[in-house]
């Protein structure tokens, strides 16, 4: 397999090779970056009694957001609609939010130009069962039935945030655990984002909507608020990040089209690798996370992206408003740039990656030419587990050499952990099956069933 | 007494083996089990917690060593009198109802352990009732609660009442956490005490223990 | 009097003829912007009861922004505490602020070097009475008092946003009546300004710390939040944005040093003309206002600031470290581009400057070759009047001339504005005494005290 | 009829002085005042309620045809009969006690007045007191309260409360507004309406009016 992307030049913000129409005229990939907006409730019970509370709250969200988009003259809205676990585990009341959501965005189309969509992400309900069940049981059957309400109710595209194999991920990023890590993301996760985006690209061909794309946010972004906290190495944070890049992967080598998620910072690898248009977030997603990539995660997306903000009260406005024309601004700088030339939207581009990348390995692992590097090998594998390897392997190489010519830094106490990543990754075995008898043989076993991932054959092999 | 090096190394190294075997050799030896915690095990640890608390050290270090000290103790326990070691206080610590965000709620979980706490994690998703029997069972004095969503928070709430309802509550402190948690809330909740992160979440249980209740 | 800046292309972010330095280390205008953060209570009563409250929450805003500031390595940090009305009316409550900030801002400079300096702007609290007393009486007193506390208890900078005027632009904006407006800035506004800065100038350089500069905020930003409610034109907040320069000037003649203060969009010109570093807010302080002027404002900018922000939690953190991580990653990003070359620092404010200008006329007076026009016109008269008189008249010929050449949209409904304005500024008498005269015989007299401007003289010449 | 299409242009451009010429004109002709009032004078502020509406006209032309209407009112009001046109209610309003802000304010109470409303401005910084006094002199039906200051919104509630410590709460509607104010925080403190900007305060004090509360 052979890059989407074959040359730095061509890596730029706005443009992708695979770009994606979508809702009410737009367009994604095809020259201009568009700002993607997402909201939440404040704090709040959601229950019967709250209900109608909940439904005009979101209301008022909406209204509020296209109404400024529409005054700022965005070129264009994407809107996402995270579902909170109350929506999935009752898919109506999902549905609903959706259909509010629709109909507020269709009138600014007709009323006002506005070129707009809606994405909608169902979250991940699986694990409220522990041990998850992943393909069965009533968590799987509502979430399955809130894709297929969204996509009559007006959805535009799919997304969801999977969370197959966080069961041992979890207790590996407490453990600071690169191996377990890597057997959650590349051999459960991978497994279960096959089984799930072949359902999801499923219902969004027959409903002809976009399959847009997953996150390993419960990998790498746990990983990366752990580090931020000083609780893990960021040196770690950055490996776990460039080793979700296979995982993700799966979503569009089984149909899916992008946008990526925004929180996806393994965007700009997907991109390179599969050439789908991505949607990043950094500062503009402070509200969301703090972050150690604010600049360079906006260096080649073609979304822009708040995360999430709550419906709270700021001296100006709302809070979900005042992030949209943040992102409003952001994309019109980038476009103003790319206006003018390649050569200027290349500059725009490296300034945004030299502001952050010597000052952080998680900001050093999305330069542009790092990824376009591990990219390269990671795409050359033929497996998941395969891929994560070489990926790990190839982003603790870049780290180590970076800093070794000075040109990234990392803290004295984080000095010591590149070595003994090296030395994890080096242990991974060269086949798969191997990889996973020795796990299923450790009490990691305990945490999940290997059956919902389709693993038992390999096992009593 | 070079064993006793090798055995504060483990520790510090977060080696549960040679932890392990270390200690057997002491007992073998024939240094009194106290000795060995009080002279080697508890410096060790304090020395851990020291380099956790500089940033030296991080919690994945921190969690191995804790480990290592744990194999080490499990040889020591049975050899020492019953009237040993009272836990610093009982904690009962789970995830509220309908969040299963724990990465948190596990490491408060975890340093409360490390600092001397009886803890029984009740996990994720917890009903206020499974908190209310989880006090009676295990005579807790202390009740963490963790959310992590904001549509979750107001659980926090209900747990509190329902300790009212089931007259347990002036029996715990009540000490509650989580990303979108303030103090301020924690007030209008009517909870004893808000710890922004982990390590605040330990010294609060413990001014908690003392019967002073932050403002 | 010529400008301070010569030509176009020294015309930049980060550098002002005229650097400032202050506090404990930092420098402003010497090449490298620096986040000015500023932050305020969330709802809540400021009594007895609650002053403990108070304290507290101050202390836990400035911490957490110390902190953040920090972690991120930001270049340096500005920290604003504007002072609520309770803490201006009894000064002792806002010096006690006062001295947590300076002793926390103090603690990070020694143990993390982080670069810091305090600007304390107390609110201006004159207007309590009606007609206001400028000069004498318990409101000037208590505010008199608060910047000689403030000083001793370790601001490094002082500011206000003075209100000299207000009485009679209030009402002028409510009828779009640019000749009162006028008269409200040019006449009664620089005559307080004079009264005002004299005196603060005095208190600083006994203290030995920096007078800042002050805004027309009470005018300009009052129009520009109008004008965004579609209550007022936005051609007439434009002109009255740069007929507001004049009065904001008067601070520098009296010896005050910059930066400016950040809602004085006016900035650019102070800095044009008398050199001083100027700190901006655009889109960084949609959390405040809403603006069209979001990337424009920021294109000569020496310390880029969110002007202000309560302490209400969102999903990653209390919105004041937010807010302070996008300012340090929009700084980053201007300090990078400005790193590589004069003419790349160009090309980012030219950047900034082409994506807002053409949408609307706020934005385009803000235009560095604009405001290089006109500052020259301004230049060269010699009173506040008459420099005022000029900047309309410049203002609206500039925007005219634009709309005309079809380089910048004006919306229909605001055209006949144009015409309307052009006839107001021919009308305005070429003699300050007439115009004084004259305004003194219309029912506006009786919304203020001449005396407290000093213009009895003149009256009754 | 010539003259009062020349009245209907003064309202529109709001020319004070050449409304109150041309009202003159036509009662001099022997126009009945119900005629230039109904015929020509509510249309024009009606077409000018509309331009505003739609954006064409901006505040200060919505004011100024206020202006003009008023001059010619000032005509024809001895002529008509007292038992003549009602305010549709009587409002009483004001920034809330330590805030200073008025803009908003004033629109709010310029609209109410165009919308018919008898309007009594009790300024800025006015004390719950003075609110109280203000009801009983004016026999208002609404009160009015504005806050700009997230520190003066408390005000708000403390002045409902005056309200019901002195036995008018029951009498008025309170409507409240602002830029940080919400319709949550209208509810929390019990006031009976929330609007967000000057349009919606009339629309709010019409709906009041009748007996309609809001959600
Ligand atoms: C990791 C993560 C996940 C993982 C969870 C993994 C796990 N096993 O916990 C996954 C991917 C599964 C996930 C799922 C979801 N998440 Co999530 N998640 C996060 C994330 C990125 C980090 C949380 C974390 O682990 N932090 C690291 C730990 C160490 O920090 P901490 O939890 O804050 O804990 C510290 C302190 O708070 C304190 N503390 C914690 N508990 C307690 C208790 C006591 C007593 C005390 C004293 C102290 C204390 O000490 C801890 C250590 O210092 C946050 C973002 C963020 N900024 O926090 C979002 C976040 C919490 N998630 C969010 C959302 C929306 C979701 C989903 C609904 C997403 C979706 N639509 O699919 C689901 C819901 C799942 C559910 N039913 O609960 C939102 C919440 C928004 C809202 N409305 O409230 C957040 C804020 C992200 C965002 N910005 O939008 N999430
Ligand atoms: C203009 C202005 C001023 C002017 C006021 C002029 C005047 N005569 O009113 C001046 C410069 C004097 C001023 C001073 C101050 N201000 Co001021 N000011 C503003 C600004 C820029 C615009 C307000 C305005 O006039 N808007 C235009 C009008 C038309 O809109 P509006 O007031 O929202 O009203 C509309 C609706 O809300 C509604 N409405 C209003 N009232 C009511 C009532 C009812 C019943 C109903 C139904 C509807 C309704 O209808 C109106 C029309 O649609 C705001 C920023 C902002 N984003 O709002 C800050 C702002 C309100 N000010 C602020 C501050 C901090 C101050 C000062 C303390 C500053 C200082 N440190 O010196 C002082 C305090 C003065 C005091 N004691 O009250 C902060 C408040 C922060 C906080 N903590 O609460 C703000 C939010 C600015 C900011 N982002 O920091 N200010
Ligand atoms: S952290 Fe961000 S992105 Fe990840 S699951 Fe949660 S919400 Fe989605
Ligand atoms: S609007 Fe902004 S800037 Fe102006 S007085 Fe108020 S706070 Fe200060
Ligand atoms: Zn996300
Ligand atoms: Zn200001
Ligand atoms: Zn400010």
């Amino acid at each position: 397999m052979s890059l989407a992307i074959g040359s730095l030049s061509e890596f730029l913000f706005g443009h992708a090779p695979r770009p994606v129409s979508c809702g009410r005229g737009l367009e994604l990939g095809k020259g201009t970056v568009i700002p993607e907006i997402n909201f939440t409730l404040p704090a709040m019970d959601i229950d019967e009694a709250t209900w109608p509370e909940v439904r005009r709250l979101y209301a008022e969200m909406i209204e509020g957001v296209c109404k400024r988009a529409a005054e700022l003259e965005a070129p264009g809205l994407l809107v996402e609609f995270e579902t909170l676990p109350a929506m999935t585990i009752r898919p109506e009341w999902g549905r609903e939010i959706v259909e509010i959501l629709a109909t507020c965005l269709h009138g600014y189309y007709e009323k006002h130009g506005l070129k707009n969509a809606l994405r909608v992400t169902p979250n991940d309900t699986r694990d409220f069962l522990s041990p998850s069940h992943m393909r069965d049981g009533q968590y799987w059957e509502a979430m399955a039935q809130l894709f297929e309400m969204s996509a009559a109710a007006g959805a535009d595209l799919l997304s969801i945030e999977s969370t197959g194999g966080k069961e041992v991920c979890d207790e590996a990023l407490r453990f600071g655990d690169l191996r377990q890590t890597i057997f959650g993301l590349a051999i459960l996760g991978a497994r279960d984002m096959e089984f799930l985006w072949k359902h999801l690209v499923g219902v969004c061909s027959k409903a002809n909507i976009v399959p847009a794309g997953d996150s390993a946010c419960a990998f790498g972004n746990t990983a990366m608020v752990l580090a931020d906290q000083k609780f893990i190495p960021r040196v770690l944070a950055a490996v776990i990040r460039v080793a979700s890049v296979p995982r993700s992967l799966v979503a569009y080598r089984m149909g899916a089209a992008g946008p990526s998620k925004d929180c996806a910072y393994e965007g700009p690898y997907l991109k390179a690798i599969a050439g789908v248009p991505i949607s990043m977030e950094g500062r503009s997603s402070a509200c969301a996370h703090l972050t150690h990539v604010g600049n360079i995660a906006q260096a080649v997306c073609d979304a822009w992206s708040n995360e999430s903000v709550q419906q709270v009260r700021l001296l100006s406005a709302y809070a979900p408003i005042v992030s949209l024309e943040q992102l409003v601004y952001d994309c019109r700088l980038m476009n103003t740039a790319a206006a003018g030339s390649r050569e200027d939207a290349i500059r725009l581009r490296d300034w945004l990656v030299e502001s952050d990348a010597a000052l952080d390995p998680q900001a050093w692992v999305l330069r542009p030419d790092v990824v376009l590097r591990i990219a390269e090998r990671i795409a050359t594998e033929p497996t998941p587990y395969l891929q994560t390897r070489v990926a790990a392997r190839c982003a603790i190489e870049e780290i180590a050499s970076a800093h070794r010519e000075g040109r990234l830094r990392v803290s004295p106490q984080e000095i010591r952990w590149i070595a003994k990543i090296e030395r994890e990754v080096a242990q991974l075995p060269g086949q798969e099956s191997e990889f996973i008898d020795e796990m299923l043989a450790t009490p990691v076993a305990e945490k999940f069933l290997p059956g919902e991932y389709g693993i038992e054959s390999v096992a009593s092999r | 007494m070079t064993d006793l090096k090798k055995l504060h190394q483990a520790i510090l190294d977060g080696n549960a083996k040679a932890s392990a075997e270390e200690t057997a050799h002491a007992l073998v030896a024939g240094v009194d089990p106290m000795t060995i915690i009080e002279g080697t095990m508890i410096p060790a640890m304090d020395e851990v917690g020291r380099l956790f608390e500089c940033q030296d050290y991080f919690v994945p270090e921190l969690l191995l060593s804790g480990r290592a000290m744990k194999a080490a103790m499990q040889l020591l326990r049975p050899l020492l009198a019953k009237s040993g070691a009272q836990p610093v206080g009982r904690v009962v610590i789970g995830t509220v109802k309908g969040d299963l965000h724990d990465i948190g709620k596990n490491l408060v979980a975890s340093m409360l352990e490390g600092g001397g706490f009886d803890v029984t994690d009740l996990g994720t998703d917890v009903s206020p009732d499974r908190f209310v029997a989880a006090i009676g069972e295990k005579n807790a004095d202390i009740v963490c609660l963790s959310a992590l969503l904001t549509v979750t928070m107001p659980a926090m709430k209900t747990t509190i009442e329902a300790l009212e309802r089931a007259g347990v509550r002036n029996k715990v402190r009540v000490l509650i956490g989580g990303a979108p948690v303030t103090l301020q809330y924690a007030r209008e909740i009517g909870a004893d005490g808000y710890g922004e992160n982990a390590n605040a979440a330990v010294a609060l249980a413990r001014e908690l223990g003392k019967g002073t209740l932050r403002p």
